[in-house]
């Protein structure tokens, strides 16, 4: 029977994170329909707020969907667009970066991002016994990125006094700038303990950096969201990978199999799902490795 | 007779217009042949033809008896024929040299800089021209283009040169320069063809003259057997009156008076009058600074004056603007650069200083459609299509066209450099007439000009400079081509009282 | 003068260019082609909500695109536009925000937001104006620049977040997006009017045939008494009010500004113009090209969406493929 | 023949403009300018280990901007670059990967693999010339579509996460860009070959002095029997082979490709070229401005990197103010 459509709007594959997400939007889709037959699921990437905002609208002009699973590119932006939908009669889902009005989304599937600074600092703080030097290399300049340093910083403020953060550069969740930055905190910094580079893509750039300056005096290189590569290299025993903080990607599919499941039974999703992050080391990081996911 | 190169009943059309209608001559080697005409009477179009820049519509081109067809330029020159264009064809930020070179440079995998510098020294001593080979065409003046030009073509070692008005823009010093070289090449054999306006050109170095006409064959015949007055009739196909009009009495007041113009590097306190109803010719060596007092004048180069008052009261001139509203226009002697813009059609470039008439507010393209049928009927504009890019004209009929915007301003002050050249004899006459009756409506006319029959029939007083100096005014019997080129050249000098009064002020 | 030559005066017109006409209908033709696919893909296509998002979509990068193809045609290019948006709607949300405090959630705070707007526009339209002529700066140069700076600031001012315009100011100013004049969108209206007037301005005004002048032939510009320093200053206000009108528009939609707002509309303003067959080089150009280029861009992005034949990953390829072949039905109209 | 006065032939070339001259050094001084607030901001930019990182980085898009520089003089554009470069570094990561089960983890692949990637930029520019000139398609749009191709086709290929080279491999192809010859980084090395060939060919050859020729006036080089479309063809190959040295440079860095890979490279190499005092509208140009502008954009990073007093929201800011101040500094050598 015709359970409806599901349209699931994500960001575009532009970086390692995203990439995991379309990965798994599109996996889940082949599942759910197989799983529910007649459900009709359509993902849709969009490459920013704008666009985003056109697409949902096209979702339900033309493909008449009566859900939307959304994982927004930015959050502000899309609230306006999402109302509308959900104004509408259409069922709304929102996932990670939620909206600034949270009346506008039916359930939200919530990443943890404040978590994800929280847990990064706990980590840090313990592993550098409480003292030395840290430098912090920012994803772009988002709210997501806001929620994490800031919880971050309060950690650390609060806890660890005596860690010296020396500074927190943007590196755009990007590799080639995790690259860069570092270098330059590299040349800038004589003594650096440990680093946090909130993302695994910038921490790919991160090590390479340090191995080209051969430098020893950096213990930690803590990234974050639970690439593969780096799973593995904790759970290989790396000596600076020794951990990795989870924002995984397929919360996406947690969504998708949650809005799925309600529409099939009729019954609504619970109102907030939080995926908390979590800490991986080498003692649990074999259950978060996927070796055939893009991330 | 040997002959080098024959037309056979060339025709050539652009789109739906016929321009060369079966035309047919011939020239010899060692042969100066002369190509006169009407402005777009299609003589470009048919020495473009020759030289492989375009394909005829019909007919046969033979050189050395044998039928050719040319795909490219390069063909033409392959076997010798080269052209000198009437509009310039140089890339303007190359140097002098890299153009003279232009696609047979020496050296192997790396260019031999040093020989073509050489060369091209070569070459621009034979036009007699001293440039540095390296100077950016670009920042060379319009003259300088011109020998340069030359310099290129004759660089090339041509069996047929053809010089497509070569000294439209040159001065009588540079042309006898050009008329030695011709005459050395004539001994060597090669064919030269020969298009000017300046009929006394013809008679002086052609051997033969061929007459065409909207695109029609005329006559060719021996210039011995025509004299300057005859070739002109046969070009315009009627009988031609006096080409200078008389002059009127200038009145006394004045309209212009500029005191210790500079413009540096150019131009060194130059001081003149101009009264209402006078026209007052510039002669002058290229070089001398003319062209580029006039545009420090104006604003469009940098520039200092002393003073400038419009009929009596001073005035700031700082950009073409400001002269716009003191009723001062300038045309300038580079038609293509700064006179007309030719990717857009006839009637915008007509209208482009005086659209405030046609604004109400928004502009009446119909109203504008019937000025540029008036200008064309006034001026004698010649294209096949109205509707046509201003690039698309004849060179002659672009001047005219660049004339009819600046007067279109209804201006009080008139500079014109080089009004006519590349214009036929015809329309030349006409603007003379026009110059008088511009003088004769009270306005005031400054000639910039490089032919001094010109100045001399047209001019009640002649400003000569020289080396950025006015050398010398002359007026009524001091007046005359001896003296005006001795100032010129420096070979006399004016320094009795101190400059600025010496200049001009004919009552002071 | 008097020349009494009859024949002088020749105008037989040339008959109409058949080809070339083809060839400069080529947008539209891309346009109508892309319809036709999209239809077939999907018959919601042709929908009225459908066109009518699709119009409204287009009114963003199509408002700014008329003021580009001022700048264009003058011979400029203005690189700033995505970042000045940005700048502009985070500026307006603070300020309206603010005057919310003393002038109420009504209309007053937001016309004041949308003079500022427009205020701020031609500002910065003018510092690139001025910059660019009387500093005599590639205006490539300037306007990347200020690309940069006008995002940091807009970074600076968000703090890295996101400036949101308060909820019930939100829903006073909700209309100017979502209301309807006649049951066409207001963004639809707004659109056709700049573009009506853009082309007015452009090809019936001393000023538009000055801004074509300029774009051909400067010298002669300058020879001929044109201020070509205003007259190009001009055309960068005028990009530079075109980019608030379409902010003013883009504000109530999404009602927030944030680092990431109107990125990469440059580049999209620009395709919009040079699709529309307006010369990057300047001299000549057209509104109507300028409207149908930035509709084109919009309508590829709809049925991408309107169809999942195609991998997600390869949407912008599609968008390159068909820019590219709309381009070549469009040569023609080009010299060689 | 005889020029008997002196002073009647024109025109002993003016003396060498002081001012155009120092004007003409802009970028230069820029540059030092840069170099000595940097020094008193921090001691440690001068530091060998840091003046080499600096250079290092500004290989890739100092190479790149050599190809610009060829591109831009001859009066074309290409977008592309970047996208290009993204899609060759992950398609020869694969097959590398690939030919490295028959090849091994030898030199022979890395070296078949650069081969590769040298045939991939010279096809891509192939084909943009090839458009641009027999297809009379303008070449920003040619090169915006494929900038989108490009990118979409690597996402695809990657399915939007990374392209990694495998371990044994990248310990292979690492010193090209790890290694040192003389002390000398391998991309610094590269860079200056790359760049002294850029500018001998632009220049002392036949073939540069074309660019320029048409680049200033393609009518006069048709006129000259130039083969204009060949040439245009070929700078736009060559822009495609700087590409990928580039990109074969790059690789062994991360030795991984992904979807950001190379983004906005192309603005950053048009800069450089712009920077440098190559006019954006062709005709002529300059090889060693091109380098001082690629190494002057990376110092900015650089310098922004080494210090906190600016805000990490301003970075994009003071890179565009100091973009305009050397572009100011360098307009004395443009024409009004
Ligand atoms: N490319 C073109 N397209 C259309 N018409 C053209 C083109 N070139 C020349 N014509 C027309 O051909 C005719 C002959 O032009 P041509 O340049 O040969 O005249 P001309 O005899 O050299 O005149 P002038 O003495 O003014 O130089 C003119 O009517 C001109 O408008
Ligand atoms: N004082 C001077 N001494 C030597 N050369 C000079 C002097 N003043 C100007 N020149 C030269 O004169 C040339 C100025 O050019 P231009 O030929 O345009 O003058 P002009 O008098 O307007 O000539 P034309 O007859 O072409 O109108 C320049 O090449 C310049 O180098
Ligand atoms: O794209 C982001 C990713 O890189 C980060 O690690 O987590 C949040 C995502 O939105
Ligand atoms: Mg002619
Ligand atoms: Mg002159």
């Amino acid at each position: 029977q015709n359970r409806g459509t599901i349209g699931v709007s994500i960001p575009s594959a532009d970086h390692g994170w995203t990439a995991g997400v379309v990965y798994w939007a599109n996996r889940t889709k082949s599942e759910l329909e197989k799983k529910y037959p007649g459900m009709r699921i359509v993902v849709k990437t969009a490459k920013d707020a704008n666009e985003q905002a056109n697409q949902i609208q096209d979702l339900y002009t033309v493909n008449r969907i009566n859900t939307l699973v959304i994982l927004p590119v930015e959050s502000a932006p899309l609230t306006k667009p999402v109302a509308d939908l959900k104004r509408r009669g259409v069922y709304t889902v929102v996932v990670d970066r939620g909206l600034t009005d949270p009346s506008a989304q039916d359930a939200y599937v919530a990443g943890d991002n404040p978590g994800l600074g929280r847990v990064s600092a706990e980590y840090l703080g313990k592993a550098m016994g409480g003292k030395g030097n840290l430098v912090v290399l920012r994803g772009i300049p988002t709210v997501i990125d806001n929620q994490r340093v800031d919880a971050f910083e309060a950690v650390m403020k609060s806890k660890y006094p005596n860690i010296k953060i020396l500074d927190k550069k943007y590196a755009n969740w990007n590799r080639d700038d995790g690259f860069k930055v570092m270098q330059d905190y590299l040349t800038r910094f004589p003594k650096i303990d440990a680093v946090w580079a909130q993302d695994d893509d910038i921490a790919v750039g991160v090590l390479r950096a340090i191995q080209q300056a051969r430098r020893n005096d950096i213990k930690i290189v803590l990234g974050g969201a639970g690439m593969k590569e780096m799973i593995k290299r904790v759970m290989d025993g790396d000596k600076l990978i020794t951990a990795d903080v989870t924002y995984p990607p397929d919360m996406i599919a947690d969504a998708m199999r949650m809005a799925a499941e309600s529409r099939a039974s009729g019954k609504p999703m619970p109102k907030n799902t939080i995926i908390p992050s979590k800490l991986i080391t080498k003692e649990n990081a074999k259950n978060f490795y996927f070796p055939d996911s893009p991330f | 007779m040997n002959e080098r190169i024959a037309f056979e009943n060339i025709t050539k059309s652009f789109g739906p217009v016929e321009v060369l209608h079966g035309v047919g001559f011939s020239a010899a080697s060692g042969e100066v042949h002369a190509v006169i005409g009407e402005n777009g009477a299609g003589k470009s179009t048919l020495m473009k033809i020759l030289c492989g820049y375009q394909p005829p519509s019909g007919g046969t081109v033979r050189f050395e008896g044998q039928p050719v067809r040319f795909a490219s330029s390069r063909d033409a020159e392959a076997l010798g024929i080269v052209l000198i264009h009437q509009e310039f064809n140089l890339a303007e930020d190359l140097s002098v040299a890299d153009n003279i070179y232009l696609g047979r440079e020496t050296g192997g995998l790396l260019l031999d800089e040093a020989a073509m510098r050489r060369g091209a020294a070569a070459a621009l001593e034979r036009v007699g021209v001293r440039l540095d080979p390296r100077t950016r065409v670009r920042d060379l003046s319009v003259p300088q283009k011109q020998l340069v030009e030359i310099a290129k073509a004759v660089s090339r070692d041509a069996q047929v040169l053809v010089m497509d008005e070569p000294t439209a823009t040159l001065t009588p010093h540079e042309t006898e320069t050009l008329f030695t070289l011709i005459a050395q090449l004539r001994r060597q054999g090669v064919t030269v063809l020969y298009i000017s306006h300046k009929l006394d050109e013809v008679a002086a170095i052609s051997d033969r003259v061929t007459v065409l006409r909207d695109g029609r064959h005329v006559t060719t015949r021996a210039t011995a057997e025509l004299t300057q007055h005859e070739m002109a009739n046969l070009m315009v196909g009627r009988e031609l009156e006096d080409m200078f009009p008389t002059r009127a009495e200038p009145g006394a007041d004045t309209l212009l008076e500029v005191e210790d113009l500079t413009v540096p590097g150019w131009a060194h306190s130059v001081s003149f009058v101009l009264r209402r109803g006078e026209v007052l010719g510039f002669a002058g060596l290229v070089g001398a600074g003319r062209t580029e007092t006039f545009e420090g004048l104006l604003g469009l180069r940098r520039s200092a004056v002393r003073r400038v008052t419009r009929a009596g009261r001073p005035v700031r001139i700082a950009t073409p603007q400001d002269a716009a509203r003191h009723g001062v226009v300038y045309l300038s002697e580079d038609r293509k650069g700064k006179g007309l813009i030719t990717e857009m059609a006839l009637r915008p470039n007509l209208t482009l200083m005086t659209l405030e008439h046609y604004a109400r507010p928004l502009l009446d393209t119909r109203a504008e459609q019937r000025a540029l049928e008036a200008a064309v009927r006034d001026y004698g504009i010649r294209s096949g299509n109205l509707e046509a890019k201003a690039g698309s004209l004849s060179g002659g009929n672009q001047q005219k066209l660049a004339l009819a915007k600046i007067l279109a301003t209804d201006p009080e002050v008139v500079i014109l450099d080089e009004p006519t050249r590349g214009v036929d004899v015809g329309a030349k006459r006409e603007i003379y007439h026009l110059i008088q009756r511009l003088a004769r409506s009270g306005k005031g006319v400054i000639v910039i000009s490089s032919e001094l029959p010109e100045l001399l029939g047209l001019c009640h007083r002649v400003a000569v400079m020289h080396g950025g100096r006015v050398a010398a005014v002359l007026e009524g019997s001091g007046l005359g081509e001896h003296e005006v080129i001795q100032y010129a050249t420096g070979l006399k000098t004016q320094d009795t009282t101190p400059r600025r009064s010496a200049n001009v002020h004919p009552q002071a | 003068m008097s020349t009494p030559k009859p024949d002088a005066a020749v105008a037989a017109a040339r008959p109409p260019a058949v080809l070339a006409r083809i060839g400069s209908l080529g947008p539209l033709l891309g346009l109508l082609a892309l319809a036709l696919v999209a239809t077939l893909l999907n018959p919601d296509f042709l929908t009225v909500s459908n066109l009518t998002n699709v119009l409204t979509r287009a009114a963003f990068i199509g408002i700014i695109a008329v003021g580009a193809t001022f700048v264009i045609i003058s011979g400029g290019i203005d690189l700033s536009v995505g970042s000045m948006a940005a700048l502009i709607a985070g500026s307006v949300i603070l300020i309206m925000n603010a005057l919310s405090g003393t002038l109420g959630n009504s209309w007053t705070t937001v016309v004041a937001g949308m003079l500022i707007a427009l205020g701020i526009g031609a500002l910065a339209g003018l510092f690139h104006g001025t910059t660019i002529t009387r500093g005599r700066i590639e205006p490539f140069i300037v306007t990347l620049g200020t690309l940069g700076i006008y995002r940091s600031v807009l970074t600076y001012l968000s703090q890295g977040g996101s400036i949101s315009l308060n909820l019930p100011l939100s829903d006073v100013y909700s209309p100017v997006y979502y209301g309807a004049v006649a049951g066409i969108p207001i963004p639809i209206l707004v659109f056709a009017a700049v573009a009506l007037l853009g082309g007015l301005i452009l090809n019936r005004t001393r000023y538009g045939r000055y801004v074509q002048a300029i774009g051909s032939n400067e010298q002669v510009a300058r020879y001929a008494a044109i201020n070509v320093t205003r007259v190009k200053i001009i055309t960068y206000m005028i990009q530079g009010i075109c980019v608030a009108i379409a902010t003013i528009l883009y504000v109530p939609r999404l009602g927030s500004a944030s680092p990431s707002t109107g990125l990469l509309w440059e580049l999209e303003a620009i395709a919009a113009v040079i699709i529309g067959g307006t010369a990057l080089k300047g001299g000549s150009g057209r509104i109507w090209g300028t409207v149908v280029g930035a509709v084109l861009l919009v309508t590829i992005e709809n049925v991408l969406n309107l169809t999942s034949i195609i991998s997600v990953y390869l949407n912008a390829a599609v968008q390159g493929v068909v820019i590219i072949i709309v381009a070549f039905l469009q040569r023609g109209g080009r010299r060689a």
